[in-house]
């Protein structure tokens, strides 16, 4: 190994895998990553010392949820080194906080005004965009080059004096492909636009660092980065938070509610309206707190060792053909491929017989999926926990899966 | 999983892969009477479903389908067995894959192929693919 | 004792209570309950167990995933007497279900069209509606009689012919008033117009009925019926949800995707954008579970002889004003009062310092204070793990703040 | 809580409530130089303070607040100390207040009855009451 990163000792702090019953490859990574024991601690320990409603009351539970909820809020905004903890939105996932700003900027945005995405985006980064369109915003998708990375010399040409907002994967959770981001911000800086990067994929593998990204917005979900599910993260510039009027509305976030007509908080509490999801947040924060002391040098060789052995493995199989770049530094450690004419189904379902946890389908990316010419992909997805065992596990599978299925 | 029934599970995809393979009525119908066109919406997999009917009777039936070998595979049943069904019938015989996917119930008699899905069941994201050249079926007789 | 509902015994399974290092007596479950431990475990099991994204992948966890969260699904739809599985919508909380059924229906309005709601709403049951105003909806808001409950007298006044829907809580978390639902209903049915129930205060007292209610919507969140933050329920009747377009768009909640136009998927799936709660409502599934099988009878008339006796003992203090319903069988054993004119936050913090948890503040619902003339108020909300000790406890403190503050 | 601890709340509760009541500074301005009117979207309180000033230095103020005890002793303060001072010297004390607060610094020599806060530092959600009537004051001089 080129690394001292020791998996099994790592894997001990993943709860499910001391409870299998059997072995397990999990290359699923990129849909849902397995849970860190500190979540699993800082939950429990919240539900069962501090739970009580935030920012309501001034009972100690209550007092001491407010605080574990913050704490979390500082957690965050430590792991994407933002200015300040008010730039950190707890969301209900990644989707929520897309439709929010979204949402939010509905209010403000006028028919002609434009749009960029690019055709590469999942699902939760193309709808909500899209959806504008219904009053009169309209849709610029940037192209793809051959290997599915965003065609940066389109941008001149895309974005425009009436973009308001770029908003695009910061890695792409098909073809792992890191956007390239020193272009992007630069087209939006010259037309003052916004920029949002969906950070979904991204953060499970490094810390983006909010104060050098240069985006305007950032959004997670904590089920992908070692936390729970049922929490996300918006994070925004001040000014770009300040900016925008609430997308939903109720408990907490207001200032003077009247009959004819209300005031709204000061951001972050003017986006999180209701009660929040305080143990998951508490969660999440924990996790990061855990992931920001990491040796990130040697988690990131450690990935890109495995990484390159699954493609050069991957390689070897005949008919097997590979989507995204082929520079494996402008990637995650994140492969779709097909298998000759196999179905992704057939073959997943064929891995999983060998215990080898994979993802077929379109991965909420259609768009991207017709630019492949293809319905659907066999998708394998590296984490920190992953050995070389896992690797091998899926080239023998897939070879197996070839001899049962052709 | 143990090794003998990960070894059945082989054979019963060598089932499913002849049958698959076998396609029986794929195509199209010049002149059809009933058609649907239907999306799996988890893989993209798509199936059309064209027949012509006769005094409530199904005549004839060509599907095309792009799918996984249990979509296929469902979908050259129907070519197999379709023909001279009302539409009644295929609602029950629908109701039947269902229940043998979920329920754990045995393959009607005039469906014995249906037994090559039992290794399905515990897949509960596959009965999607199995049902929907049925669901499609059902839509181009309505 | 008027009935064997045994206090001690139920708070077992409130691994909160276990873990105290002093008294508590926790009168503050309008805001948040304490967590059962079915919840705890649902949620561990599924974590370490089953953990994986829903309805996207085949392999074992991922289906494991799946069942656990359409299983949970079924229990709400159970514990709700819904009438099929596909009418249960899991969102983050109550008002991410309001705010979801407001955006949806905001696409549907047209200007002039009203939405009815009352004066004695939750902000998050307030709000919504009152935002729908931008777009040329027209509020109108049914006024109180003078204990604060809903003047059904002015419905057929108030209930016009371009009536959309009428919102209104199934029970008050201020003053516990239990809304009477039948000439909602009806008022409702001889228009035409769809009836929303915000029942986030009355889940954790009994099992709504939907197939006897006779509403369209009904919406709660988990953290204030046992179960965990973060997590949160849209009952909808089928013709209801299919009628609706969705609120947050995203990954799984789609037919097809294309550049220009997408399709949406049928109910449940087509409000369920992005990666959902899944632990939590799998935690939600196990609480509505163990709640379907408590002997409600009991448990009622325990909370009911509890409530007498904080009336009573409420009465007995000089200068206290007790907003609500005078007859107790008409409100939830939730209550609202001032002590002369002592701050509610002052009065909580005294109470505080003995162990008591109450909630003082305007309880997130600016205009019913408004109608009551006050600024804020203390409030005492009991549950089914509440004794008698709890009680006295209160009225004990009260005493003393009156002492110390006045 | 202990009850020794218990006993100093209740004792430092009497310094806030003479504070209160004392409600220095309590009314209107006829003509104000600046005015803020602020709420606490926490419990509806309110509190607004006006100002006058010459050469940069409050002349006047009256402050009408609606609210807890540790809001309206924090306005009394006001009232008893801010004249004479300028717009910089009360950023900085809403500062050391805040530190006192949230941070364990001790009063500042000039407001020594800010020590009347202290047992408020474990209660964050009061600290919002305490810092309003600074935080209007703040607004009214900008
Ligand atoms: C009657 C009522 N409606 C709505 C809500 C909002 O619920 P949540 O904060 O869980 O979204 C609450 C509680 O805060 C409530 O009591
Ligand atoms: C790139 C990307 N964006 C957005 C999402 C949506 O995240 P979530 O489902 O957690 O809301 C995902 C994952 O599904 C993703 O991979």
């Amino acid at each position: 190994m080129p690394n001292d990163h020791d998996v099994s000792a790592f894997r001990r702090d993943f709860p499910l895998y001391a409870n299998l019953d059997r072995p397990l490859h999990y290359l699923d990574n990129a849909a849902t990553a397995q849970m860190h024991q500190s979540a699993f601690d800082a939950m429990r320990r919240h539900d069962t010392q501090a739970r009580g409603n935030v920012l309501r009351g001034n009972h100690r539970l209550a007092e001491a949820a407010t605080e574990a909820y913050e704490n979390a809020r500082a957690g965050v905004a430590r792991y994407l080194n933002a200015t300040t903890v008010e730039e950190i939105v707890f969301t209900s996932g990644t989707t929520a906080a897309i439709n929010l700003v979204a949402g939010a900027m509905g209010y403000l945005l006028r028919p002609g005004d434009e749009i960029v995405v690019s055709l590469a985006e999942h699902h939760s980064n193309f709808l909500p965009w899209q959806r504008l369109q219904e009053q009169g915003v309209v849709l610029r998708v940037l192209p793809l080059t051959s290997e599915g990375r965003i065609d940066m010399s389109l941008l001149p040409a895309i974005v425009g004096g009436r973009c308001r907002l770029i908003a695009l994967s910061h890695a792409s959770n098909v073809t792992g492909a890191i956007t390239d981001l020193v272009p992007v911000i630069a087209a939006a800086r010259a037309v003052g636009a916004r920029v949002l990067l969906d950070g979904a994929q991204y953060v499970q593998h490094g810390r983006p660092d909010m104060q050098a990204l240069g985006a305007d917005f950032y959004v997670f979900s904590g089920h992908k980065c070692f936390g729970p599910t049922g929490v996300g993260v918006l994070w925004g510039r001040r000014e770009a938070l300040a900016e925008l009027p609430p997308f939903m509305v109720g408990g907490g976030m207001v200032g003077r509610v009247a009959l004819r007509e209300s005031t709204w908080a000061e951001p972050p509490r003017r986006f999180e309206a209701g009660t929040p999801p305080i143990a998951q947040a508490v969660g999440l924060g924990a996790v990061l707190d855990w992931l920001v002391g990491q040796p990130w040098e040697q988690l990131r060789s450690h990935e890109e060792h495995l990484f390159e052995r699954l493609l050069a493995g991957l390689r070897n199989i005949p008919g097997v053909r590979l989507l995204g770049p082929a520079d494996r530094r402008e990637r995650l450690p994140v492969v779709s491929f097909n298998l000759g004419e196999l179905h992704p189904h057939d073959v997943c379902q064929v891995l999983d017989e060998r215990h080898v946890a994979l993802r077929g389908g379109h991965h909420c990316a259609q768009p991207l999926m017709e630019f492949f010419g293809v319905a659907a992909t066999v998708r394998a997805s590296l984490a920190a926990y992953n050995d070389v065992a896992d690797v091998d596990a899926l080239l023998a599978g897939l070879e197996h899966a070839r001899q049962v299925l052709a | 999983m143990s090794d003998a029934l990960y070894q059945q599970a082989i054979n019963t995809l060598w089932g499913i892969k002849d049958l698959a393979s076998a396609a029986h009525g794929a195509g199209r119908l010049v002149a059809p009477d009933g058609s649907a066109l239907l999306d799996n919406p988890f893989c993209g997999d798509r199936v059309r479903i064209e027949i012509t009917r006769h005094n409530g009777v199904i005549t004839a039936l060509a599907q095309e389908t792009k799918g996984c070998l249990l979509c296929r595979a469902s979908a050259s049943l129907l070519g197999l067995h379709a023909v001279g069904r009302s539409a009644e019938e295929i609602v029950n015989v629908r109701q039947s894959l269902e229940d043998l996917l979920r329920h754990n119930a045995p393959a009607p008699q005039d469906w014995p192929e249906f037994s090559v899905f039992i290794p399905a069941r515990p897949h509960a994201s596959r009965h999607g693919c199995v049902l929907l050249p049925f669901e499609a079926l059902t839509q181009a007789l309505s």
